[in-house]
C-alpha cells in the first residue's frame, strides 16, 4: 500500500503544479498587453526614438517567440517545452533565457529566503514552545504579545521602517543592494561577509514578520500537548524537565509545524517579491516583480512554476519524512 | 532551415560565436557551478581583462585589479537596465546606451549643449555639405582604431550608415532610409554620403552624439560577419572604440575600467582620464534611499532627483553640489519638454474645443508653486528654451501668436464654455458628459519621474470636470498605449528640437520624414497644409530668414489646433558629490559645455573631465 | 442479588441552585476573560469611530485629494495629521483611506467566506461527487501562493479599470479555498454530533438542520474565517498598491505609503506622511489578529482552559 | 396483527471507502418484533462494537440496512413519506447515552423541548406548550424554573439526562430507544432515571428498547434480553433466565465479569482464552470461537443456529446442538413481554 500512497501523492503533486501552471499560463494572456511592443516602446522612450517599422519588428519577434500561434497550441508547446526543461526566452530581456535569469537570481533568493525561513522557524518554534511551557520564565510569555503584533505587520512595512531607523538614521547597515559597490562576486570570505551585511535588514524584516506565526502555532500546539497523558506520565516518572521539554514536548508539538514549513517557503518567496524590490536585491522576487510589471510571460511562467514546484516537492518531502519523525503515522501499513 | 544540416551562414555564425562570443557562455549562468569560459579561447586582447562577468556569487570569478576609491566614480542607476547583461553592440536588439554603455562607443561628432559646440571626434573636421545639401563629405581622424587594434576606417562608417538604411530592424532605419541614397568610401579616411533630397541636418541629427540621440560608428569587421546583427549581443569583449572596457557585469552592478590603449590617449588627442574605474550601481525604486546614499558618499552621482530631495541632499552634505550649486533650481534645462499628448483622431479629442478646454484647465502657476517649489518650470512651448530656441520664442512673430492664443491662460469659465459649445454637460459627479460618455482623461505618466506632477495635473483636470478615472497610470504599458493611440492623456517628454524648431514640427507631421523622434507623432495630427509647410522647411538650414518665416507659420498651427498641451520643461537635478571627484559640469564651470547627465551619449565626456578631489 | 432496589423519582433538593444569568451577562462575563477579543474589537470600534466621525466632520470629498490644502505641512492645530506633498489633508486621507481599505477587506472577506461556507456545506452535507470535485479543486488550489496569482492578475488587467471594487474582487478570487476546507471539516464533525440526530427526531428537515442546528454552531468559525478573509483582503490589496498596481486617486492605506515613498518622504523629513498609514495598517492588522485569536479561544475551549 | 416494529433479517455492513475492501459487519441477519399491544422493555446487551448502537441507529432511521427490512407498523421505514414519516418520527424516539451531546450548545435547553412541540404540533398555544413542558419536567423530578432558560453546560449531567427523559415523556412515543441512558450519569441518579423509564413503559404503554453493556441495570428494568456479539445474536430470552442461568459461553463471560454483590462469587472465573482477533478478517464460523474456551472444530466452520435451551431462552452455540433449533425469524417469540 505504501507504493500506492506514493503514486497517489506524486499524482497530486503533478496535479497541483499542472493546474497552477495552467492558470498562470492563461492569466497574462487574457490582457491586451503586448510585452514585446512594450519593450520596444521602452527602448524607444529611453533612447528618444521610435523606429518607424516598429510593428514589423514586433511581428518578427512574435513569430520568433511563437506568440503568433493559436493560444492553445502555444500552451501545448510551452508545456512540452517545460517537460524538456526548456522554459523559453525572456521576452523583455531577449537573448536571455528564462532559465538563465532564474539561475542568476536564485542564489540570492536561496540565501535570503531559505535562511530567514529556517531561522524564523527555529527561533519561532523555540519561543512558542517556551511560552507554553509552564516552567519557563515569565518574560518569554510576555514576548508573545509583541510577536503576535509583528506577525500582523507586512514584511514590506517592517522593511520600510528598518531602512528608516537602522540604515537612514543610525547608519548601522547598508540601505540596499546585494553587496558593496565595486566588489565583484566571488567565493572569498570578504565577499560573503559583505553580502551578508547587506542581507541583514531584509532578513530581519522577513524574520520579524514570520516569527510570530511559528511562535503562536507552536504555543497552541504546546498547550494542547501539555494536557496529554504521556507528558503527565513523564513528569510523574520524575524525568528531568529538560528531557521532558525536548523529548516529549517539542518533538511532538513540532510535527504539525513542519507541514507548515513547506507552505511557508512558498509564501516567503512571495513576500520576498516586495522585500527584494524594496531593498533592490537581484533575487527571484525582484525578477518576478519586474517581469509582472513588464508582462514578460515566460519569466512569469518560469518563476511561478519554479516556486510552485518547490512548494509541491517540499510538501511531498515533508509527507515522506513525517513518519520518520512521528512513529504513530504509518501510511496504510498493512 | 533544416535541422540536421548546418548551413554556411550558421557555420559562420558559429565560428563568430567561438571567436568573439565566448563571453556569452561566461555570462550565461545556465550552469552555475561551471567555471567561467576559459580565457584562452578569447581573442588576444592584452589590455582588456578576461571576461569574468559571473552573475552568480557561486561561480569563481578572476579578481579584477584593485582601484583606489578616489580613482573610482560610482554612479547610481535604475534597476531594470542591469538585466540585459552582455548586450553591448549598438545594433543589438535591447541595446541601451544609458547604463554607461555609451563609454564603449565613439561617435563621429559630439555636441555640447551649453556651449552649442560640435566637437569632431572620430571625424577630422566639420562635415562638408555641397551647396544644395544633397551630399556630405566626412574626413576621419588619423590613428583611430578599435580596441582589438584594427584601424577605424571609412569602411566602418559606410557599413554603419548603409546598414541603417537597409536593415529595418534597426532603430535608426527610418531616420536614414528616407534620406540616404548611399554612403561610399572615397578612400580609407574619407566618406561621402549621397542624399535623396536636401538634408542640411543629417550629420547633426544622426552622426552627432547629443543627449540620447545620434549614434556611434560600429565595427564593420565584427558585425558584417553576423547573419542577424540585431540578434548578436556583442558581449563584454566586443571590439569597440570608446575609452572603457566592461570588466564585470552582474545584475547588481557594472564595472568599467579605463582602457589605456584607447586611440585618443595613444594619439594624444585626449588627456588620460583620471577616472580609472566607473561603477554603475543598481539602485532600488526608493529615491529617498538613493539620496541618502549620495549623502553618505556611497554614490558620486545618480540619476536626477525631484525638487525637494535635491535640496535636502545639499542640506545634509555640503560636499554635494548641483548644476546651479546651492541655488534654486538645482538643475539645468533638459532637452525633454513634457506635454499632455492625446490622439487627435479619436473622440472626443478630435474636437479642438475639448483640447482647448483641457489647456485652459491647466494652472501652470500652481504647478510651478506646488510641484517645483516656485521654480519657473512650466512652459507653453514644445521645445527646450536653449539659447537659439529662446531667441525664436522671443521673436515678434511667436510673441504675437502667444498674445493671440494665450496658451498660458488658466480659465475654468472659458474651459467650461468650450465644453458646453462642444455639447457637453456636467453630470452628477461634476464631470463633463456627452451621450453618456465622459472625457477619457486618465493621465498616464512614467513611474518615478512623473509621480509628482501627474497626480497634481490629474486633480486640476478633474476639478475642471474631466474624468481622470481611477487616478494616474504609471504602468510600463503607458508609452505603448500612447503609441497605439489609445484613449487617455499621456504625459510624455519628447526630445526633438535642440538648435532650431524644425525637429518638433516634423514630430507633429503625419508623414515622418525622419527626425529625432522618429515616427513619434503620437498626436496623429493630420493637416496637409502643415505637412507642406514642414516639407518646405526641411530644405533650409537654421538661420535662413525663409526658415524663420515658415517656422512662425508652423507655430500658429501648434497653438491654433492644440496639437498637444505643453506642461513643463524638464530640469535635470543631478547631485554631484565632490568628496572624491571635482570638476563636475556646472553653471559656473561650463568646461566644454556638456550637460551633466552621465547616462546620455555625452556621459563619457562628463566623466573624462572629472578630477580627483584634494 | 436484588440489593439494588428500584428507586422512585425523588425531588433533588440537594442539587445546587444556579443563578440565572442572562445571555448579555454571560457574554459580558465571557468577554472579561477573552481579552484578545475585547482589545481587538476595541481597536476596530475606535477605527470605525475615527472614520465615521471623521467623514461627518471633515469635507473628505475635497480634502482627501490633491491641491486642497497647503502642501508639506507638519502636524499642527490646523492640520492635526499634517499635509502631504500634493496638498492633501492627511486627516481626511486617513478617514477616507481607512474606510476604503476596509471596504476592500470586507468585500473580499465576505465573498471568500460566503463562497467557502456554501461550498463547504455542499461538499460535506451532500458528499459524493460534489464533495469529490469541490475537495479536489480546493486541495489542488490551496498550495498555490495566492498573492503570486493576485499580482499576476493585477499586472495583467487594464490599469484603467482598476477600482477599489475590482481590487476587492481580484483579492477574493483566491480567498475561498481556505474557508471551504475549514467549513467542510466543521460540517463533517457537526453533522455527526448527536444533537443533529436529536433534531431529526424532533422532526426537523435537512434544511432546518443546516440552518438552525449546524450553522449557529459554526458562527465562530465563519466569523474567524471572515476576519481572516478581511485580513487577507487588506494584506493583498496593500501588497498590490505598494507595487503601484492599485487605483491611485482614491486614498488607500497602501497607495498613501506608495506616494510617500515615491516622494522620498522620510528623506525629505516629512515623517508624518508615511507614519499615519503605517500606523493605521498596523492597527488594523493587529486588531484583526487579536479578534481571530479571541475567536479561536471561543471555538477551541481547550486553548481557553489553560489561559 | 401487524407488529409495531419489525426487523426482517437486517444486516448492516460498513465499508471504509470506495476503494477499500475492508468491511465490518455491524449487524448480522437480525430479526426482531415488537408487538403493538404488549408494551415491553427489551434489553439489547453487548460489549462495545457488538452492534447494539447500530441497531438503535437503524431503528431510528438514521442509517439504512445493507440487507433486510425494517418495518414500522408494517411499512418499510426507508419508504415512509409525508404524514407517515412525521408519525414515525413522533412515535419512535430516543434517549441517548451522552447527556451533553444531545444538546445544541448554541441554544438553551428549552430548544430540546420546544422544537418537537412545534414540529409535531403538540400544543395549540404557547402557554399550553409551557404547561406540557412543566408537566414533563416535573414528572422526571425536575423543577422547571431550575432548568429552563439555561445552557446545557450550566446543568449537571443528571439534570440533562432527565430533561432527555422528559422530552420522551412529552412526545409520548410508541417506542423509545434508550441507548445506554445511565452510563454517563452519577450512580446516585441512575435509579431515578431508570425508574422514570419504567414509568414510561408502565403508565404510558411505551415499548422501550434498552441498549446497554451493563447487565445489572438491564436486569432491573427489562423483561427480556438479546445478547449481541459482533453483530450476531448469541443468546436471547427472558431476562431472568438469561441473567440467572446464562447458557452461551459469551453470556457467561459477561455475567461473570459483573462485580455481583455476593462475596462468595469470584470474579472472572471463566478463563478468557485468547485476545480478540482483528475485525474484518474473513470468518465462516461462530464469531466467538476465537475467544471461546469450549470452541470445537465445527464452531469454526459454520455459525451455529439458535437452539432453544429453555422455554424462554435461546443460545447460538453448538454446545446445545441436541436442543431444538429455533429459526432466526422466530426469535421474538422467545422473548417475554
Amino acid at each position: 500500500m505504501r507504493l500506492g500512497y506514493l503514486v497517489r501523492r506524486i499524482l497530486f503533486l503533478i496535479a497541483v503544479v499542472w493546474v497552477a501552471a495552467t492558470i498562470v499560463f492563461f492569466i497574462p494572456r487574457l490582457s491586451a498587453r503586448n510585452p514585446i511592443r512594450e519593450r520596444f516602446a521602452e527602448i524607444a522612450r529611453s533612447t528618444g526614438f521610435a523606429p518607424k517599422d516598429l510593428e514589423q519588428i514586433i511581428a518578427a519577434y512574435e513569430v520568433k517567440f511563437g506568440l503568433d500561434k493559436p493560444l492553445l497550441q502555444q500552451y501545448i508547446e510551452y508545456m512540452a517545452g517545460v517537460l524538456r526543461g526548456d522554459l523559453g526566452p525572456s521576452l523583455t530581456r531577449y537573448p536571455k533565457t528564462v532559465l538563465e535569469l532564474i539561475f542568476s537570481a536564485l542564489p540570492w533568493t536561496i540565501v535570503l529566503l531559505m535562511l530567514t525561513t529556517l531561522i524564523s522557524f527555529a527561533l519561532g518554534n523555540l519561543l512558542g514552545a517556551l511560552a507554553s511551557w509552564p516552567r519557563s520564565p515569565k518574560f518569554v510569555k510576555g514576548l508573545m504579545a509583541p510577536l503576535m503584533m509583528l506577525q500582523a505587520v507586512p514584511a514590506y512595512l517592517l522593511g520600510l521602517l528598518l531602512i528608516f531607523f537602522i540604515a537612514f538614521r543610525l547608519k548601522l547597515l547598508p540601505m540596499g543592494g546585494a553587496y558593496s559597490q565595486g566588489v565583484t562576486p566571488s567565493l572569498t570570505l570578504e565577499f560573503i561577509l559583505d553580502a551578508a551585511r547587506h542581507q541583514i535588514l531584509p532578513a530581519i524584516s522577513l524574520i520579524l514578520a514570520s516569527l510570530g506565526f511559528w511562535a503562536l502555532g507552536m504555543r497552541g500546539m504546546g498547550i494542547t500537548i501539555q494536557g496529554e497523558d504521556y507528558v503527565n506520565f513523564a513528569e510523574h516518572k520524575g524525568l528531568h524537565p529538560r528531557t521532558i521539554f525536548t523529548q516529549y514536548y517539542v518533538r511532538n508539538a513540532l510535527l504539525p509545524q513542519i507541514t507548515g514549513l513547506a507552505l511557508a517557503f512558498g509564501s516567503v518567496i512571495v513576500s520576498g517579491v516586495l522585500v527584494e524590490q524594496l531593498y533592490g536585491l537581484p533575487g527571484l522576487g525582484g525578477l518576478l516583480g519586474d517581469a509582472i510589471l513588464k508582462n514578460d510571460y515566460f519569466v512569469i511562467y518560469g518563476i511561478t512554476l519554479f516556486v510552485i514546484l518547490s512548494i509541491a516537492v517540499l510538501m511531498f518531502i515533508v509527507d515522506l519524512i513525517y513518519p520518520l519523525l512521528d512513529p504513530r503515522i504509518r501510511y496504510e501499513s498493512r | 532551415m533544416t535541422k540536421n544540416k548546418i548551413t554556411r551562414r550558421q557555420l559562420l555564425r558559429l565560428s563568430a560565436l567561438a571567436g568573439t562570443g565566448a563571453v556569452i557562455a561566461a555570462c550565461a549562468p545556465a550552469t552555475p557551478a561551471a567555471p567561467a569560459a576559459p580565457a584562452a579561447e578569447q581573442p588576444a586582447q592584452p589590455a582588456a581583462p578576461a571576461a569574468e562577468a559571473t552573475p552568480t556569487p557561486a561561480a569563481e570569478a578572476p579578481q579584477i585589479p584593485e582601484v583606489p576609491r578616489n580613482r573610482t566614480v560610482i554612479m547610481g542607476w535604475g534597476a531594470s537596465d542591469f538585466d540585459n547583461i552582455g548586450v553591448t553592440s549598438p545594433f543589438a536588439a535591447g541595446h541601451n546606451h544609458q547604463n554607461f554603455n555609451s563609454s564603449l562607443w565613439d561617435p563621429l561628432y559630439y555636441w555640447a549643449a551649453f556651449s552649442d559646440t560640435v566637437y569632431p571626434w572620430l571625424a577630422a573636421g566639420d562635415p562638408e555639405y555641397n551647396a544644395d545639401f544633397t551630399e556630405v563629405t566626412i574626413k576621419l581622424r588619423d590613428g583611430i582604431e578599435w580596441s582589438d587594434g584594427t584601424p577605424i576606417t571609412s569602411k566602418d562608417v559606410v557599413f554603419t550608415v548603409n546598414t541603417w538604411r537597409d536593415n529595418d530592424k534597426l532603430d535608426y532605419h527610418s531616420r536614414v532610409a528616407p534620406y540616404v541614397k548611399e554612403a561610399v568610401a572615397v578612400d580609407d579616411k574619407t566618406v561621402k554620403i549621397i542624399f535623396k533630397q536636401p538634408s542640411p541636418r543629417f550629420v547633426f541629427d544622426v552622426l552627432t552624439a547629443h543627449f540620447d540621440t545620434g549614434r556611434p560608428i560600429v565595427p564593420a569587421h565584427v558585425l558584417e560577419k553576423q547573419a542577424d546583427v540585431t540578434a548578436f549581443p556583442g558581449g563584454l569583449d566586443m571590439p569597440h572604440s570608446g575609452p572603457y572596457n566592461i570588466v564585470s557585469w552582474t545584475n547588481n552592478q557594472k564595472i568599467f575600467d579605463l582602457r589605456e590603449d584607447w586611440w585618443a590617449i595613444k594619439t594624444g588627442f585626449q588627456p588620460v582620464p583620471e577616472a580609472k574605474r566607473v561603477i554603475m550601481q543598481r539602485i532600488g525604486d526608493d529615491m529617498g534611499v538613493v539620496a541618502q546614499r549620495v549623502v553618505n558618499n556611497e554614490l558620486d552621482t545618480a540619476l536626477d532627483f525631484r525638487n525637494d530631495i535635491i535640496a535636502n541632499i545639499l542640506k545634509q552634505n555640503p560636499k554635494v553640489t548641483t548644476h546651479t550649486g546651492q541655488n534654486e533650481p538645482h538643475g539645468y534645462l533638459d532637452w525633454w519638454p513634457n506635454a499632455l499628448w492625446m490622439n487627435l483622431e479619436i473622440e472626443p479629442f478630435s474636437d479642438v474645443r475639448v483640447r482647448r478646454a483641457i489647456n485652459r484647465a491647466v494652472n501652470r502657476d500652481q504647478i510651478d508653486e506646488v510641484v517645483y517649489g516656485g521654480a519657473k518650470v512650466s512652459t507653453i512651448y514644445p521645445f527646450p528654451l536653449y539659447p537659439p530656441l529662446q531667441k525664436f520664442a522671443d521673436s515678434p512673430g511667436v510673441q504675437a501668436l502667444v498674445e493671440k492664443y494665450q496658451p498660458r491662460k488658466f480659465d475654468l469659465e472659458e474651459s467650461a464654455k468650450l465644453m458646453e459649445e462642444a455639447g457637453y454637460k456636467k453630470n452628477a459627479d461634476g464631470l463633463w458628459e456627452k451621450d453618456g460618455k465622459t472625457v477619457p482623461a486618465q493621465i498616464s505618466g512614467f513611474a518615478g519621474i512623473h509621480a509628482d506632477i501627474v497626480p497634481v495635473l490629474a486633480e486640476m483636470l478633474r476639478q475642471a470636470g474631466f474624468d481622470t478615472g481611477e487616478g494616474p497610470d504609471f504602468s510600463p504599458e503607458a508609452y505603448n498605449n500612447m503609441a497605439q493611440g489609445r484613449p487617455g492623456l499621456y504625459m510624455f517628454g519628447h526630445g526633438a528640437s535642440l538648435r532650431d524648431p524644425f525637429a518638433v514640427f516634423e514630430l507633429f507631421n503625419t508623414k515622418p520624414t525622419g527626425n529625432v523622434a522618429g515616427s513619434n507623432n503620437f498626436s496623429r495630427y493630420n493637416n496637409p497644409e502643415f505637412e507642406k509647410l514642414v516639407l518646405e522647411m526641411a530644405k533650409y538650414p537654421a538661420g535662413d530668414p525663409k526658415f524663420d518665416e515658415l517656422a512662425v507659420q508652423a507655430m500658429e498651427f501648434y497653438y491654433k489646433d492644440v496639437i498637444n498641451v505643453p506642461i513643463i520643461q524638464w530640469l535635470h537635478r543631478i547631485a554631484y558629490n565632490q568628496t572624491y571627484w571635482v570638476n563636475w559640469p556646472t553653471e559656473t564651470n561650463v568646461g566644454e559645455g556638456y550637460n551633466g547627465a552621465f547616462w546620455h551619449w555625452t556621459g563619457p565626456r562628463v566623466i573624462a573631465a572629472l578630477k580627483p578631489a584634494g | 442479588m436484588t440489593q439494588i432496589a428500584a428507586v422512585g423519582p425523588k425531588p433533588d433538593a440537594q442539587e445546587i441552585r444556579y443563578e440565572h444569568p442572562s445571555r448579555l451577562t454571560l457574554t459580558r462575563r465571557y468577554l472579561r476573560r477573552n481579552k484578545s477579543l475585547v482589545l481587538g474589537l476595541a481597536i476596530v470600534i475606535a477605527l470605525t469611530l475615527f472614520t465615521v466621525i471623521g467623514s461627518l466632520t471633515i469635507d473628505t470629498e475635497k480634502r482627501a485629494y490633491p491641491l486642497a490644502v497647503k502642501p508639506k505641512q507638519p502636524p499642527s492645530a490646523e492640520y492635526p495629521l499634517g499635509t502631504d506633498f500634493f496638498g492633501r489633508d492627511l486627516l481626511a486621507v486617513m478617514v477616507r483611506g481607512i474606510w476604503q481599505t476596509a471596504v476592500i477587506g470586507l468585500i473580499a472577506g465576505a465573498i471568500g467566506t460566503g463562497v467557502g461556507v456554501i461550498l463547504g456545506f455542499l461538499s460535506a452535507y451532500y458528499g459524493g461527487v460534489v464533495d469529490t470535485i469541490i475537495r479536489a479543486v480546493t486541495e489542488v488550489l490551496l498550495p498555490i501562493p495566492a498573492f503570486l496569482i493576485l499580482v499576476i492578475i493585477a499586472g495583467s488587467i487594464d490599469r484603467k479599470s482598476v477600482t477599489i471594487y475590482t481590487m476587492a474582487l481580484i483579492v477574493s478570487l483566491l480567498a475561498w479555498m481556505g474557508p471551504t476546507r475549514v467549513m467542510r471539516a466543521q460540517v463533517l464533525t457537526l453533522k455527526e454530533r448527536l444533537f443533529v440526530n436529536v433534531a431529526r427526531l424532533s422532526g426537523m428537515s435537512n434544511l432546518e438542520i443546516i440552518f438552525k442546528e449546524i450553522l449557529p454552531n459554526m458562527l465562530p468559525f465563519i466569523l474567524a474565517s471572515f476576519v481572516s478573509g478581511v485580513f487577507a483582503g487588506i494584506f493583498g490589496s496593500f501588497g498590490l498598491s505598494v507595487l503601484g498596481l492599485g487605483p491611485l486617486r482614491e486614498p488607500l492605506i497602501g497607495n498613501t505609503i506608495w506616494f510617500a515613498q515615491q516622494q522620498a518622504a522620510f528623506f525629505n523629513g516629512w515623517w508624518w506622511w508615511p507614519l499615519w498609514p503605517s500606523l493605521a495598517l498596523v492597527l488594523i492588522f493587529v486588531s484583526l489578529t487579536l479578534i481571530n485569536v479571541g475567536l479561536d479561544e471561543l471555538a477551541n475551549p481547550r486553548v481557553r482552559r489553560t489561559e | 396483527m401487524t407488529p409495531l416494529l419489525e426487523f426482517r433479517n437486517v444486516t448492516k455492513i460498513y465499508t471504509k471507502g470506495l476503494l477499500s475492501r475492508a468491511a465490518t459487519t455491524a449487524l448480522d441477519d437480525v430479526s426482531l418484533k415488537i408487538e403493538d399491544d404488549q408494551p415491553t422493555i427489551l434489553t439489547v446487551a453487548g460489549e462495545s462494537g457488538s452492534g447494539k448502537t447500530t441497531l438503535a441507529m437503524l431503528l431510528l432511521g438514521f442509517i439504512t440496512p445493507t440487507r433486510g427490512h425494517i418495518l414500522y407498523k408494517g411499512k418499510d421505514i426507508t419508504k415512509l413519506r409525508g404524514e407517515e414519516k412525521i408519525t414515525f418520527r413522533k412515535e419512535v424516539q430516543a434517549v441517548f447515552q451522552d447527556p451533553f451531546a444531545v444538546f445544541n450548545p448554541f441554544y438553551t435547553v428549552d430548544h430540546l423541548l420546544t422544537v418537537p412541540i412545534e414540529k409535531f404540533k403538540l400544543a395549540r398555544s404557547r402557554s399550553e406548550a409551557r404547561d406540557k413542558i412543566d408537566e414533563a419536567l416535573s414528572a422526571v423530578g425536575l423543577r422547571p424554573e431550575d432548568v429552563l432558560g439555561r445552557f446545557p453546560h450550566q446543568l449537571s449531567g443528571g439534570q440533562r439526562q432527565r430533561i432527555n427523559v422528559a422530552r420522551a415523556l412529552l412526545l409520548k412515543p410508541r417506542l423509545l430507544v434508550a441507548d445506554e441512558p445511565v452510563s454517563m450519569v452519577d450512580a446516585s441518579l441512575r435509579a431515578t432515571i431508570l425508574e422514570s423509564l419504567r414509568n414510561l413503559n408502565r403508565e404510558y404503554g411505551i415499548s422501550i428498547i434498552y441498549i446497554t453493556h451493563d447487565l445489572t441495570t438491564a436486569y432491573h428494568v427489562a423483561n427480556s434480553i438479546i445478547v449481541l456479539y459482533r453483530g450476531s445474536v448469541m443468546e436471547a430470552g427472558s431476562i431472568d433466565r438469561v441473567i440467572r442461568d446464562p447458557q452461551h459461553p459469551y453470556t457467561r463471560l459477561l455475567i461473570d465479569s459483573i462485580p455481583w454483590p455476593d462475596i462468595n462469587r469470584k470474579w472472572g472465573q471463566t478463563e478468557i482464552v485468547a485476545r480478540e482477533q482483528e475485525h474484518g478478517s474473513i470468518e465462516t464460523g461462530c464469531k466467538f470461537a476465537s475467544r471461546c474456551p469450549f470452541a470445537m472444530d465445527k464452531c469454526r466452520q459454520a455459525p451455529p443456529p439458535l437452539y432453544q435451551v429453555a422455554p424462554q431462552q435461546v443460545a447460538a452455540c453448538y454446545l446445545y446442538d441436541q436442543q431444538p433449533v429455533v429459526e432466526r425469524e422466530r426469535l421474538s417469540e422467545m422473548l417475554p413481554v
